[in-house]
């Protein structure tokens, strides 16, 4: 039998890999990529728990977890399109117009 | 009923008075709101009972059950004759302004008119909530005033009064806090009415608790008295102000007024009684002599006078923490006499700088000669000023040197070492500005018209006569004074 | 179950749906309908919301509750939406994408109607999710402005990272309890109570709410984005989307995590000084006036945060009446601010920052009304008496002092004096500088809800005793633990 | 007595003339002189009338007190020593208005002038007929105030306006010192009722302050280690307003300054009111000076050292105006002596003291009056350009001589021939030696007699001067107008006989005030409490204490005739710049130096003063840095929003680490 | 104000700049992995006992079914507000320049 930790484990770790990336890619697209990565590691613990609970709360929230990142990710792109048709590029460390 | 309306009545015509087009609107329409509220302060003054200290003209309306706040108004000898000297002073300030030509006439009536009924309704509430708006109310149009038709540093200015003085506010706010938290928790019923506050406050427990907001309240009041060392916002507000936002500084007794309603009474019940008064004394006398010497080393006419309030509002503190009823009431006379002399002093300052294009003592010279009115109000009240006998400043100066002196000796000491550097600053401008002989380059000045003659005359008049006879409004002062002291009787203090 | 619970709702979802399949088929010109229609739709909405004031039940499988706390922020986001509308007709005139606007702006209220009415972490989420996902498009609406779409970027980018971060949370908090139910959660606060995984879960939750609420860390998109989204869609932000984070925040912390008070108090109260410190000083030289109402937006929000530290029913109320004034301040604040930025556009097409407070120089003879209502929300915001911002000030911090966090109202007051300066200094420009334009005619549909904000600033700072008694019902709710 | 009851109205008219005369002054005929000069008429005939009831009926003292505010009262009293002053102050008052009239027939404001004469005479007259000390401050500041406008007359002139401000100034000073008495002797008294004054009971009424005085006495405070006694402490007090007023050593030097001002005006100060004001007061609280230790020997020595001090610098003036004045200050410190000898003489002191103020007054009015008569003939007040003015103004010289003669104190002892001056002097040295006989040192007497020498040098030096030898320059003169040669003759009369007329009776009928009238004052018991020892009995000196004075008085008359009349000594050696006792005392011991620039404007002024703005200005700064430092916390802080979306998930990622372990921390710690 | 060339950001962007934003990326990754890890591995799960009895549990796809249109309904609903959300606002942003 598998402990709990260690999908929670794997999670913690896809979840960190995530957030790494999104720190440090200039790339908008491999950003949005890391937080899918993000949104999916936590459907690993969902799933895990879900599972381990013996209850489906965490399958169904996977579900509709998923369908939110395809929500998101629609938009996302869509800006990112955006910026590029305007800027002709997608690092997203150079766009910063606006700050102080 | 009369207390809503001398409140209400200012700030209904303000609004008004925004609406016209003219200037000969905007100051007709301000005439005649002032000239309202005086003839109700009067109205008000023959029917108030000065043989008691209770407070009158009630008026009572709940307003916000559920955290004890209340319209709850009311008048008692303290706030009487400040609201006497307020509505007597507007309508002089309104004629004295009355040929100014100046841009937005409306807003300038009407930000005179919204300070009026503020400072009214401080004097009025009875409800530390009502209180506390009206008290911050007063920050606003001043703040204008300042920073519309100010000197060439009036944003400077403006802007440190406005946060300086607020900060002290708010500080003010939290001593508020704490004693209503505290009698809430003692009654079980939330309350801000400041009588009930007042009476609670001695069952306070903790003694810490009492000391701190006894000082929180306090250093509200007196920075917005000023007193020494919380007078920096004054000098430069006093002095970028234009002339009528000067009197309006002037007539602005709120922090006097909160010393005498609220301070004293929580005076006796804070946990060392004695350093506080030691710290109102202290800082009472300080600012006598601190601001005497300040304004002797003014080369401007006009920050010279901002400097000599402080002095004056010395006395203030020192005779509220004398607790002697003659001190009090004295104290309580300084803050009347005192918004009548310094009137006078900033229209003439006012007046002279408008006519010479100078404040700068030494540039002027011999204006007697071509302003001799100017000169004979001016001589009137810069001898008041000095506290010269026969006029107003004396019976507060005496009265509250005098009666200090039984309790606070070495804080009287410092105060008469003033008096001479008093009448030093004041006779040097007069000898430089008004006397010797006429500077030619200063122009061909005129005296003042015939509405400003009016207007210092009136104030000039009232000084001698409440100098000659101040019963009219000491009397009801020494009552209070004496029912404050009465109740301290016995305390140990 | 009765459908009427939801009457809110489903007006705001079928105005949404009806003013996208009508502003289909309708021409560019006549497209100014849509903003009526919106508005009444929206108006309907807190009619229906106002009338079931003081119902309480739970409804579809206990995952919404309907009680003084939902009903009140979802009048605060109702009045938000309505302001938002009516400026919008201005805003939205001429354009072809009239529909879209609304629609997302009508979503998104929706969204944070039901994070206000959630009885479930799963619900919330979701319902978290719609509002983000709404304003990231509305952020970005103007999608030829380089501003725009960066602001829209960041929003997005930090959204989605904060939202990965709190469903994170979310998981553990499930893995921990095996409910999603925020009773249910609470029932086995023992259990969160007694492992690590408990403060990780906190604070992955604090950061995801936070990032709505822009608490400091959290915040740094909010600047951005405030300045550089469309104001009115700043407005929506700071007014509406920023509220949905704090009742999120109450229910998931005050009623579901309630075990672990201590953590998130100390947790709060750190970020509460922290926000409020840096919006008030960071505000002070910002020459961006939306940037400048972003910043003073933080420091609100750390006022409000004062009401998880100090946490007794007159805070509570406090904070919640103060999301209610915020609510009609920044929004006016904002509106105001898109109206000067209308009338700079409309006067050259190609000014770079239209909301630079130079702008303002002179607006109090150049837009009377406006500078008039911009002066009324920022002494609002600054606490002047008899306006809102007072009024709820008032309660909050007074309850502050109440509970014997006399520390944290000093602070919240010395950072309330620093706030005057800023604020004052756009009084200044308004009215004391000299302008260099001429009158100009406001724009009627910015001036109707500047006037219907001014009527709601001045009606908490006047009559504040309904909407105090309805928010310390709302807090009372939270104390009870939900119903 | 009928008369009795208008007295409220003899300070009253003046000051009723006073707005009169200033509103409607321009409109009539001579500045409107008639009316102050009516109503002080009127005053002085009710005056004069109150007299003459008292000195029949000396215990019909008029006393009337109404409620001013709080315990405290306005009121009058008219007693013989109020009474004497009353007259002789509304008499010379009348003749210098009467006088002036001619004086100041050029002036264009005119209708000022007599104004504020008026108004001085009110303000004096209030201060003389006084029921309580606090009404006495009162008009005694009124006083300032009218000498301070009326100094400062010519306010076109720089000179005027400085020299007002300096005599208000300095006597500020010691009204402070007056005033603080005052506050001292309230909070004693007040204390001494325990807080609660009955109602109708005035505490600074004098009767009241004099029942009080055994109590008052015994009541003392350590300060700075010493034991100070109250009463000691109050009357030092009300001496240093004296000092103010009266011109003493070191507050005497407004008062040649003071010359600025019309010549009348100068009368006026130095004659009737003003500068009298100060030994008024001391008389008037005599009973409490007499309890308190020390004091009387402060105003004794004081009063001796000002007398030779004044009489110093008196010698060398070349303004014959400025002359009078030094003569002024050196009288006034023979009044002082006079009544600081009360210490062995009790309360005769007083009778003494007051004679010698009465007479000075008709005399130095005399000579003021007549300097200024010469001044308005000839436009100049310097001496060296003067000389044989005699032959063009006979009438004039005349009564100065009188008014000279006077001042020297020249008469026959034990007789009743001498000049006014001559009674009332003597009675002071006399006095004085009796303090010496009664084991008070003899350093009083032997000032007296030296000051009494020097006061006959330069008041002949001014009269050989001026009126004797050949002109010095080429003037133009003439007699003066009947107006002012007329009041001239009535005080030379009253110079030259006042004296001999009425020092029996003087005496005792003003000494008797504090005894028999009033308020009864145990006198030798007060000495008790002051630990004096009076002397039992005046009048057994040896025969040439008697004469010493008057042989002094006639061996300067001779020195000055020698020097100045026949120049038999050449002064021009000793008058020089080089001759250092001469610098000294020609720059008037260089008090102008040390009080003036070095004091008020180094040390006040440039010193403290500016100090304070130092200080000000830094105050000023803690607030504006306050301010600055919050910006510049603020643009600091700005500059973390890089606008680098990567950077802000940094923060956020590390802002929750963060946040969990101080979460943990604190868990930990808590 | 004053005129700060100093100032933190710059102080900020030169350490960023000589660290490379990777390796502090990867710090403030390790960072958050470890105390995630620690946290994760501190608590006691409750639930693993549970694990075989739902492993085999063949009603896995109709449980989340049954609870998608039952208890978790509303997420359900709003999601499809969000995918119409997300639709509407990405067509609109993605979509070239408007008719031109």
């Amino acid at each position: 039998m598998i402990p709990v930790e260690l999908y929670i484990g794997l999670s913690v770790v896809i979840f960190s890999i995530g957030l790494y990336g999104f720190m440090t890619q200039r790339n908008g697209v491999r950003m949005l990529m890391c937080v899918e990565l993000m949104l999916n590691s936590a459907n690993i613990n969902l799933v895990a728990f879900s599972s381990y609970h013996g209850n489906l709360t965490g399958q169904v929230f996977v579900l509709y977890v998923i369908a939110l990142a395809a929500a998101e990710a629609v938009v996302g792109f869509a800006i990112l399109m955006s910026i590029f048709r305007m800027k002709d590029m997608i690092d997203l460390d150079k766009i910063n117009i606006l700050r102080w | 009923m009369l207390l809503s309306l001398i409140v209400l009545i200012p700030l209904i015509f303000a609004v008004l008075t925004l609406l016209t087009k003219t200037r000969e609107q905007a100051r007709a329409m301000a005439l005649v709101a002032t000239v309202s509220v005086l003839l109700l302060t009067i109205y008000t003054y023959f029917n108030f009972d000065s043989t008691t200290a209770a407070t009158q003209f009630e008026e009572f309306y709940s307003w916000v059950p559920s955290l004890g706040i209340s319209y709850h108004l009311g008048i008692d000898g303290i706030s009487l004759p400040l609201i006497l000297l307020n509505a007597i002073v507007m309508p002089l300030l309104i004629l004295f302004t009355w040929n100014d030509d100046r841009k937005a006439p409306n807003r300038f009536y009407s930000l005179i008119l919204i300070t009026q009924g503020a400072v009214l309704g401080v004097f009025c509430a009875l409800d530390f909530f009502l209180f506390y708006v009206f008290w911050e109310l007063t920050l606003i149009p001043l703040f204008f005033m300042v920073s519309i038709w100010g000197g060439p540093k009036k944003h400077y200015a403006s802007i440190k009064f406005f946060i300086y003085t607020h900060v002290a506010s708010l500080v003010m706010l939290l001593g508020i806090f704490g004693l209503y938290f505290a009698a809430w928790e003692t009654t079980g019923t939330p309350s801000l009415s400041i009588p009930h506050l007042l009476a609670q406050f001695q069952f306070i427990e903790s003694g810490i608790t009492r000391d701190l907001i006894f000082l929180a309240l306090l250093f509200g009041f007196i920075v917005k008295l000023p007193v020494f060392p919380f007078h920096s916002w004054l000098p430069d507000a006093y002095t970028e102000a234009p002339t009528a936002g000067s009197v309006l500084f002037v007539l602005l007794k709120i922090g006097g007024y909160g010393i005498f309603k609220i301070m004293l009474p929580l005076l006796p019940f804070t946990a060392s009684p004695n350093l506080m008064i030691t710290i109102m004394g202290a800082l009472g006398a300080v600012s006598i002599l601190y601001g005497a010497f300040l304004a002797l080393a003014q080369k401007d006419l006009k920050r010279m006078v901002a400097y000599s309030s402080l002095s004056h509002m010395g006395y203030v503190t020192l005779g509220a923490a004398g607790l002697v009823s003659l001190s009090v009431s004295g104290a309580m006379f300084q803050q009347f006499s005192h918004g009548l002399i310094m009137s006078i002093m900033f229209m003439s300052c006012g007046v002279i700088n408008k006519a010479t294009g100078t404040r700068i003592i030494n540039e002027l010279g011999g204006l007697a000669q071509r302003m001799p009115k100017l000169a004979v109000i001016m001589v009137l009240t810069f001898m008041a000023s000095l506290g010269l006998p026969g006029l107003t400043g004396f019976i507060a100066e005496f009265s509250v040197l005098a009666g200090s002196f039984v309790n606070l000796q070495g804080y009287v000491v410092i105060a008469l070492m003033a008096i001479v550097i008093t009448a030093a600053y004041h006779l040097w401008a007069l000898q430089r500005a008004m006397f010797g002989v006429y500077k030619e380059k200063l122009g061909n000045v005129v005296d003042i018209n015939g509405y400003q003659t009016l207007a210092m005359g009136v104030i000039a008049i009232l000084i001698l006569y409440f100098g000659l006879n101040p019963s009219p409004v000491l009397d009801m002062m020494l009552t209070n004074s004496e029912h404050i002291i009465g109740l301290m009787a016995g305390m140990g203090v | 179950m009765d459908l009427m619970l939801f009457a809110p709702e489903i007006t705001m979802v079928a105005t949404g749906l009806a003013v996208l399949l009508i502003g289909l088929f309708l021409p560019v010109d006549s497209k100014k309908v849509l903003g009526y229609l919106a508005s009444l739709g929206i108006i309907a909405a807190l009619y229906l919301t106002i009338v079931s004031l003081g119902t309480n039940t739970l409804a579809f499988y206990d995952t919404l509750s309907v009680d003084a706390l939902s009903q009140f922020f979802k009048i605060v986001f109702l009045v938000v939406a309505l302001l938002f509308s009516i400026a919008s007709i201005k805003y939205t005139e001429g354009s072809a994408h009239v529909e879209e606007f609304y629609v997302l702006a009508i979503f998104a209220t929706i969204g944070m109607m039901l994070v206000a009415s959630a009885n479930d972490l799963m619900v919330l989420f979701v319902a978290f999710e719609l509002a983000s996902i709404s304003t990231y498009a509305l952020a970005g609406f103007e999608k030829k402005n380089p501003q725009s779409l960066e602001a829209a970027m960041k929003y997005f980018l930090i959204g989605s990272l904060s939202g990965a971060l709190m469903l994170f949370g979310i998981t553990f908090l499930y893995g921990v309890t095996g409910t999603t139910s925020i009773p249910g959660i609470a029932d086995s606060g023992a259990a969160i109570a007694a492992s690590p995984i408990g403060i990780i879960a906190v604070v992955l939750l604090i950061a995801g709410m936070g990032f709505k609420i822009a608490l400091a860390p959290f915040h740094m998109w909010a600047p951005d984005t405030y300045q550089g989204a469309p104001s009115l869609v700043s407005a929506l932000l700071a007014a509406g989307s920023k509220k949905m984070g704090i009742v999120a925040a109450f229910k998931v912390f005050i009623v579901a995590l309630i075990a672990l008070q201590v953590q998130w108090q100390i947790a709060f109260a750190v970020l509460a000084v922290i926000t409020m410190t840096l919006g008030n000083v960071a505000a002070l030289s910002q020459t961006s006036v939306k940037r400048m109402l972003a910043y003073s937006s933080l420091a609100q929000a750390g006022y409000i945060t004062m009401a998880f530290v100090v946490l007794t029913p007159m805070a509570l109320g406090g904070g919640i009446l103060y999301a209610l004034s915020h609510g009609f301040m920044k929004a006016g604040a904002f509106i105001a601010t898109a109206a000067v930025v209308y009338m700079v556009l409309s006067e050259n097409k190609d000014t770079k920052d239209p909301d630079h407070i130079d702008n303002f120089k002179g607006l109090g003879q150049r837009m009377p009304v406006t500078a008039l209502s911009m002066t009324i929300f920022v002494f609002a915001l600054a606490g002047i008496p008899l306006t809102a911002g007072y009024m709820s000030k008032f309660v909050l911090f007074s309850s502050t002092i109440q509970a014997g966090f006399a520390w944290l109202a000093v602070i919240a007051i010395i950072n309330s004096a620093i706030s005057l300066f800023y604020y004052a200094k756009i009084v200044k420009y308004m009215y004391f500088l000299p302008t260099e334009g001429t009158k100009v005619s406001e724009p009627l549909p910015y001036t109707i809800a500047l006037v219907v904000a001014v009527i709601g600033v001045l009606a908490i700072g006047f009559w504040p005793e309904p909407f105090i008694y309805w928010a310390m019902e709302a807090g009372k709710v939270l104390l009870a633990g939900g119903i | 007595m009928a008369v009795g009851d208008y007295a409220f109205l003899i300070p009253l008219l003046p000051a009723l003339a006073f707005v009169l005369t200033f509103f409607l002054g321009k409109k009539l005929p001579n500045g409107g002189a008639i009316i102050p000069i009516v109503a002080i008429a009127t005053s002085f005939v009710i005056s004069l009338l109150i007299t003459l009831g008292l000195l029949q009926n000396p215990e019909q003292v008029i006393n009337q007190s109404v409620t001013w505010f709080a315990m405290l009262n306005l009121g009058i009293l008219v007693d013989p020593l109020a009474a004497v002053m009353l007259t002789m102050v509304t008499f010379v008052s009348l003749l210098i208005h009467i006088y002036s009239t001619g004086y100041m027939s050029h002036d264009r404001a005119q209708y000022r002038y007599f104004a504020e004469t008026s108004l001085f005479t009110a303000s004096m007259l209030s201060l003389i007929i006084s029921d309580n000390i606090l009404q006495l401050f009162i008009s005694w500041e009124l006083v300032g105030l009218c000498s301070y406008l009326l100094i400062g007359f010519w306010y076109q002139k720089p000179a005027a306006a400085s020299a007002a401000k300096k005599a208000f100034l300095t006597t500020r000073i010691g009204d402070v010192m007056f005033l603080a008495g005052i506050v001292v002797l309230f909070s004693d008294l007040f204390r001494l009722y325990n807080g609660s004054i009955p109602e109708g009971v005035f505490i600074l009424k004098f009767d009241e302050i004099f029942s009080q005085i055994p109590q008052l006495a015994a009541m003392s405070t350590p300060v700075l280690g010493f034991q100070v006694n109250h009463l000691t402490l109050i009357t030092l007090l009300f001496f240093g307003g004296a000092i103010g007023k009266s011109g003493q050593f070191p507050l005497h030097v407004w008062l040649p300054d003071a010359m600025e001002g019309p010549t009348t005006v100068s009368a006026l100060i130095h004659a009737a009111t003003m500068v009298t004001a100060g030994v008024y007061l001391v008389a008037r609280t005599f009973p409490m000076f007499m309890a308190a230790p020390d004091s009387l020997m402060v105003v004794a020595y004081l009063g001796a050292f000002t007398a030779i001090f004044a009489a110093t610098m008196g010698l060398v003036m070349n303004d014959m105006k400025r002359v009078l004045a030094y003569s002024t200050i050196s009288q006034l410190g023979y009044m002082m002596l006079g009544l600081g000898v009360g210490a062995a003489i009790g309360a005769e002191a007083v009778g003494i003291s007051m004679f010698h103020l009465i007479n000075h007054a008709f005399f130095k009015a005399l000579l003021f009056l007549c300097a200024g008569s010469v001044i308005h003939a000839v436009g100049t007040h310097d001496m060296r350009q003067l000389g044989g003015v005699a032959k063009v103004m006979p009438i004039t010289a005349a009564t100065m001589i009188i008014g000279a003669l006077a001042l020297a104190g020249i008469g026959i002892p034990d007789t009743s021939i001498g000049f006014s001056g001559f009674f009332s002097k003597d009675a002071i040295i006399e006095a004085a030696y009796l303090f010496g006989e009664n084991g008070g040192g003899w350093a009083l007497y032997a000032l007296s007699i030296a000051a009494a020498l020097l006061t006959s040098i330069y008041i002949f030096r001014l009269i050989f001067m001026t009126f004797f030898g050949k002109p010095r320059t080429a003037y133009g003169g003439h007699e003066a107008h009947v107006s002012m040669t007329i009041p001239l003759s009535i005080l030379a009369i009253l110079a030259l006989v006042f004296g001999a007329l009425t020092m029996e009776r003087f005496n005792t009928f003003v000494s008797e005030t504090f005894v028999n009238n009033f308020v009864h004052m145990d006198i030798p018991g007060l000495a008790e409490l002051g630990g004096y020892h009076l002397a039992s009995h005046a009048g057994h000196e040896p025969l040439i204490i008697l004469w010493l004075p008057v042989i002094v008085g006639v061996a300067g008359l001779l020195i000055a005739y020698l020097i100045y009349g026949l120049k038999v000594v050449n002064m021009d050696k000793l008058v020089s710049r080089n001759n250092p006792i001469y610098k000294l005392l020609y720059n008037r011991y260089y008090q102008n130096a040390i009080l003036t620039n070095f004091l008020s404007v180094k040390v006040v002024y440039e010193g403290l003063a500016f100090a304070g703005r130092a200080v000000d200005t830094g105050f000023d700064w803690v607030v504006n840095w306050i301010g600055d430092v919050t910006m510049d916390t603020g643009d600091a802080l700005r500059q973390l929003q890089t606008g680098v979306v990567q950077n802000y998930a940094m923060v956020v990622i590390t802002g929750v680490s963060l946040l969990v372990i101080l979460i943990t921390v604190v868990m930990e710690v808590l | 104000m004053l005129n700060k060339q100093f100032t933190i950001m710059q102080i900020i962007t030169s350490v960023y700049r000589y660290f490379k934003p990777r390796i502090l990326g990867m710090i403030v990754a390790f960072l958050f992995l470890a105390i995630v890890m620690v946290s994760v591995i501190g608590t006691s799960w409750p639930i693993v006992d549970q694990l075989p009895q739902n492993l085999e549990d063949p009603s896995n796809i109709e449980g989340i079914g049954l609870l998608i249109f039952t208890q978790f309904v509303v997420p359900f609903e709003i999601l499809s507000i969000v995918l119409l959300s997300a639709m509407i606002g990405a067509i609109y942003i993605a979509k070239g320049e408007a008719g031109k």
